[in-house]
């Protein structure tokens, strides 16, 4: 399959992204930078990590503005599977293509840490091969990653499945304590009304080898690659 | 003389210096001449008081590829790969402004790092503040933490490790040290150096603003009141600028259409193009009109003098312009022409045409003076090395008291700092931060790099020689912990006014221990940093030499953590212990005291310690390595448990007889002799490499067995302490933040 | 021409921040300040004729980039020095 | 009582952000966007009886918490009213 990594002014997560897919699951995947207008013939989108623009304004607010964000949206709009992390995540809520928004983290402190994330829907391209109730360790780096959206917005999410990942204890429980940002519902990654654009702060693509310490975000990209094949 | 002796003061410059500049200029120098004189010829560009003890420091050896006088140093890592590093004091900045300061600091290493051709990996810091009871500390410690990880994180260099310790003499004079480390081919290295008479000279990055002018260099002939309110004291970071600079420069580098690249650091335009010129022995004519400024009205003085931040000076092949021009637009960046290299070997500066400034570089980089300040030992050396009287009810063994240990803010679990930087960005780290020495695996190869800072200034201050070699030694354990082989070091010296005779005789003292330790165990200095002058009202702080070692692990799957991967392992300790209690952590809690001497070092017994290590990477027999620092050996047998699940340990060791009857079983439990190392090793596998030690020279010896949910510590026989590790872990790991966030106590 | 903009979370949206602050000033003992939230402040200097045509730019730049309508809310002042405030 | 504090950085500082802000305007076409200074915005509720003491208070504390005296400067408004601004 063809991985298209977008890579904006200030993407610091793109080599990270390019690295699992190409090197760890042999997947074909480019860079694209953000001034082009074209995705070429990817399969699948990437919109890595990182302080697009500084995230000076607002996390991802410039970047939506970005020449490639037409395509980007094009591709999303004909069904076909987005996925963005952590500062990704972010300039998809901004640009529309998913719903919400990100405060500060509620403590006011960056958090870096491995974190419980239990897979809540497994219907999507990017959770297809996890089962629902599935518990994942994997990082977090952000700093706002408080997922914030009116309480409509939250119900209407919960009420069709749109909740993808949600932070929980060791064994599965969505307690406060498991919350390391204060995210509304535990929510740590959403998808689109057409399950086909997922946005998630964890960080999938820092866990696909064990001996970074865990190997438990694999999933999210075996999904993707079996969903294309 | 055409300055009176205040404008000469104000430019730091003294009579001697300044007779000095007119023999090397020829007549008498300008007043922006005078400014580059004053910047070039400061404490902090030329080294002028320690210049003479740090060439007796180590500097060769088969691996080192770049020593001391380029941007950074580098050393060999194998398949034609270098690992270049280097670290940075930006203390006064951080008491100033803690989180700008602290920000700035990580900005200007990495510059450092990526201006020589290699991509930044890793990043260490090394802390030092006063007592966060006092709100004014914690303001520090919050800022500066939050400043490193800003930056930091911003450019997706991860923060791997670091160190942090408390004293009073830092509540004036908070320590930020910053290490940076990053990885180029050899053949790829770039030079700050200029040449080829006619190749263009370019400038790259944030414009020109008059933050950063040096206080001392404030020259009144140029500057009347409302300029001088104009000029900021704080320079604020731009980490999103750097970023761009960094990918930038890197895909400007690897075509070769780059003669030399420098950045603008310390003394700004000045330094960058006169020691580029100057290495490459060859002249640098700018104009300072083309000079992209932030602000209208600039005077050459305060554009060459300027120190804003995120700015690169590029020396280009003639006729590769458009190609390096071309790779700056697509981040975004222009970059400007603004003057060229020529054959005289003069720096010319030139205004709208006109020359304003013509001096020699050599000049300004390599004939300023040099100073052998006088050195003597500080009268109260002795009286500091006594022990305190004491009975043995102020030195308490008891599991309270290992529980206060714990606890204390310089022992205690530094996770409310690491989980601030983000430690895992670019998917190499393999030791998780706070699980040992950093470590992170340089894609591409088997091989991965282990790197450490230490210091420990309270060594230093009963014994700055002795404190020197231990914070040598320590750092390059740490490293041959993780299993791997220290290759070499950098250093940042952190020191009071030179010009006091016991301040120099530390700074001397500790650069003579540092050079007998690197020299012995096998890791040259590559380059470094000097920080005079940290005091306040005539306090110094503490002598504090800081050590980076860096090592290379052949395979990266042999790496260690210090954490008990599992029950029933034996537990073997290697080295002696002495029960040496001078200058401990232990006596620093409870008695409030730093006194004493520091423990020996016998650096042929930890330069075997550490080959044994290294050695035993790859036989699989040792599956966690932990060194004895501070808190000595109980407080490491408790760190290897946690982390771990909750795995305890069972141990007895042989009563140390050290420091006398009263507080024996102090002395050994919580003494800090050096060279020893806690190992968890397969059960099967400990005679062997028992043997294996003993025919190495290292003492060795099983001492017990983990496994159930105790830290259980006996002395011949005789259980000492008993504590859960659940309890002893709570506190660790809470012991910080619970401090940084108990209420605040003003005091004094 | 002079524009300023107002950026403060929606009265619904929880203020981490200012949170923050709040706790802050309580341990300092100003325990009368009841709430705190914190906005973002602009200042525009922009090379319009007009204070309509300030005041109609400094909105479309506000809806497009400075304020996130899903939790921010802006107002905005034109003034025609081009100056504001004293420092 | 209600005070607003705006917090600036202190004119000779350098504010990426703003330079940020106003590079992003310029790409997306308004040129006449001349310069941007982004600072922060506070809303204080405080509990005092008078407008001076709001005043005071909000003083201090601007001067204590909400501004870095070193590289920023603030002003205040003090207003009567429990509610400031429209949204
Ligand atoms: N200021 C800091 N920044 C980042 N990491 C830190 C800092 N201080 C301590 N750490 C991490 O916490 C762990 C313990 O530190 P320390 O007690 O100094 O280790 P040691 O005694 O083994 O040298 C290490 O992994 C270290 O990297
Ligand atoms: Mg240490």
């Amino acid at each position: 399959m063809n991985f298209a990594v977008v890579v904006f002014p200030g993407s610091n997560c793109d080599h990270d992204a390019y690295h699992a897919v190409k090197h760890v699951f042999g997947q074909s995947a480019e860079f694209v930078w953000h001034k082009e207008t074209s995705l070429g013939d990817a399969d699948v989108v990437i919109l890595p990590g990182g302080f697009s623009h500084g995230d000076y304004l607002r996390t991802g607010a410039i970047a939506r503005f970005s020449p490639i964000m037409a395509s980007v949206r094009a591709f999303a709009e004909a069904g076909k599977p987005v996925i963005g992390i952590c500062n990704g995540f972010q300039i998809l809520m901004e640009c529309g293509l998913l719903p919400g928004a990100m405060l500060r983290n509620r403590d006011v402190q960056f958090h870096c840490e491995h974190v419980g994330v239990r897979i809540e829907q497994a219907d999507t391209p990017f959770t297809g091969k996890a089962s629902v109730g599935q518990m994942l360790r994997i990082p977090i780096a952000h700093g706002e990653g408080n997922y914030f959206a009116p309480p409509e917005v939250i119900a209407e999410l919960e009420a069709h499945r749109r909740v993808i990942f949600r932070y929980a204890s060791a064994d599965g429980e969505v307690t406060d304590a498991a919350n390391p940002n204060g995210s509304v519902h535990n929510i740590a990654g959403i998808c689109n009304e057409g399950r086909n654009v997922v946005g998630l702060m964890p960080h999938p693509e820092r866990a696909v080898e064990l001996v970074t310490g865990s190997a438990d975000g694999r999933v999210v990209f075996e999904s993707v690659i079996q969903h294309g094949v | 003389m055409v300055f009176d002796s205040a404008t000469l003061q104000r430019h730091g410059v003294t009579p001697d210096e300044y007779a000095r500049i007119v023999e090397l200029v020829g007549r008498e120098p300008n007043l922006l001449e005078l400014g580059l004189f004053s910047v070039m010829w400061s404490e902090h560009c030329s080294y002028k008081s320690s210049r003479v003890h740090l060439k007796t420091l180590p500097t060769e050896g088969a691996r080192v590829v770049q020593g001391p006088g380029e941007n950074a140093g580098a050393v060999d890592i194998g398949d034609g790969l270098a690992a270049v590093f280097k670290i940075e004091s930006h203390n006064h900045p951080s008491f100033i402004e803690p989180y700008q300061g602290a920000a700035t600091g990580v900005g200007g290493i990495i510059r450092d790092i990526f201006t020589m051709g290699a991509r930044p990996i890793a990043l260490l810091d090394s802390l030092r503040f006063g007592p966060v009871e006092d709100p004014a500390n914690r303001r520090v410690v919050r800022g500066v933490v939050a400043g490193i990880g800003g930056y930091g994180n911003s450019m997706g260099i991860p923060t791997i490790g670091g160190e942090v310790m408390f004293d009073e003499t830092y509540s004036g004079n908070p320590l930020v040290n910053v290490f940076c480390l990053g990885i180029a081919r050899h053949d790829a290295l770039v030079k700050g150096q200029a040449s080829g008479v006619g190749n263009p000279v370019y400038y790259v990055g944030a414009k020109t603003g008059r933050d950063g002018i040096h206080g001392a260099t404030m020259a009144s002939a140029e500057f009347d009141e409302t300029s001088a309110d104009k000029r900021p004291a704080v320079q604020v970071g731009d980490p999103f600028m750097e970023k761009l600079l960094l990918e930038a420069c890197l895909e400007v580098m690897q075509t070769d259409a780059c003669v030399g690249v420098q950045d603008m650091g310390a003394a700004g335009l000045t330094c960058a193009t006169s020691e580029t010129g100057s290495r490459g022995e060859v002249g640098v004519e700018i104009d300072v009109m083309h000079v992209p400024q932030r602000e209208a009205g600039m005077t050459p003085y305060e554009i060459m003098l300027s120190e804003s931040q995120e700015r690169m000076l590029l020396i280009v092949h003639k006729g590769r312009e458009a190609e390096v021009e071309r790779i700056f637009e697509k981040w975004d960046l222009h970059a400007v022409r603004i003057g060229e290299v020529t054959a005289d070997k003069m720096l010319r500066i030139r205004d709208h045409g006109t020359l304003v400034a013509e001096v020699p570089n050599r000049a300004l980089t390599d004939e300023g003076p040099v100073y052998r300040r006088p050195f003597a030992p500080p009268a109260d050396m002795a009286a500091r090395q006594r022990m305190p009287s004491v009975d043995a009810t102020q030195l308490p063994v008891t599991l309270d008291a290992l529980l206060r240990l714990l606890a204390s803010p310089g022992i205690a679990s530094k996770r409310w700092i690491y989980r601030q930087f983000d430690h895992m960005v670019r998917t190499n780290t393999i030791v998780l931060t706070g699980l040992g020495a950093g470590v992170v695996r340089v894609k591409g190869t088997n091989r991965a790099l282990a790197m450490s800072l230490d210091g420990n200034g309270r060594f230093c201050q009963l014994d700055p020689r002795q404190g020197a070699r231990l914070a040598v030694a320590e750092s390059a354990r740490n490293v041959a912990c993780a299993g791997a082989e220290p290759i070499g070091a950098t250093n940042c010296l952190n020191f009071g006014n030179p010009e006091r005779p016991e301040i120099m005789w530390q700074f001397a003292e500790a650069v003579a221990g540092i050079g007998e330790a690197c020299v012995a165990l096998g890791t040259p200095i590559t380059g470094g940093n000097v920080s005079l002058y940290n005091e306040t009202a005539g306090a110094p702080i503490l002598p504090t030499p800081v050590i980076g070692v860096v090592g290379v692990l052949e395979d990266a799957s042999h790496v260690r953590s210090r954490v008990f991967q599992d029950a029933g392992l034996d537990i073997v300790l290697l080295g002696e212990n002495h029960g040496e209690l001078g200058g401990s952590a232990y006596l620093t809690t409870f008695l409030g005291t730093i006194s004493g001497v520091p423990p020996a070092l016998n650096l042929a017994a930890e330069g075997a310690l550490q080959r044994f290590l290294v050695a035993e990477a790859g036989l699989g027999a040792i599956t966690s390595a932990h060194d004895c620092s501070d808190g000595g050996f109980v407080v490491a047998l408790a760190e290897c448990c946690f982390d771990s699940g909750g795995i305890g340990a069972d141990v007895d060791v042989p009563a140390a007889s050290g420091d006398g009857e009263v507080g024996m079983a102090a002395a050994t439990l919580f003494g800090e002799s050096a060279t020893r190392v806690i190992l968890g090793v397969k059960p099967e596998a400990s005679t062997a490499l028992l043997e294996r030690a003993r025919s190495a020279g290292v003492a060795a010896q099983r001492v017990g067995a983990t496994g159930g949910t105790q830290i259980r510590v006996a002395i011949d026989g005789v259980v000492a302490i008993e504590c859960p590790v659940s309890e002893a872990e709570d506190r660790w790991t809470n012991g910080f933040s619970q401090w940084l966030e108990s209420p605040p106590q003003r005091r004094g | 021409m002079r524009a300023r903009v107002f950026v403060t979370l929606k009265p619904s949206v929880f203020d981490p921040q200012g949170r923050t602050i709040v706790e802050a000033l309580h341990s300092l003992g100003h325990t009368e300040v009841g709430d705190v939230r914190q906005g973002k402040y602009f200042e525009l200097d922009l090379n319009v004729e007009s204070a309509a045509a300030a005041e109609a730019l400094a909105t479309e730049v506000s809806q497009q980039v400075l304020a996130n309508p899903v939790i921010e809310s802006f107002r905005l002042e034109v003034d025609s020095e081009s100056k504001a405030g004293r420092s």
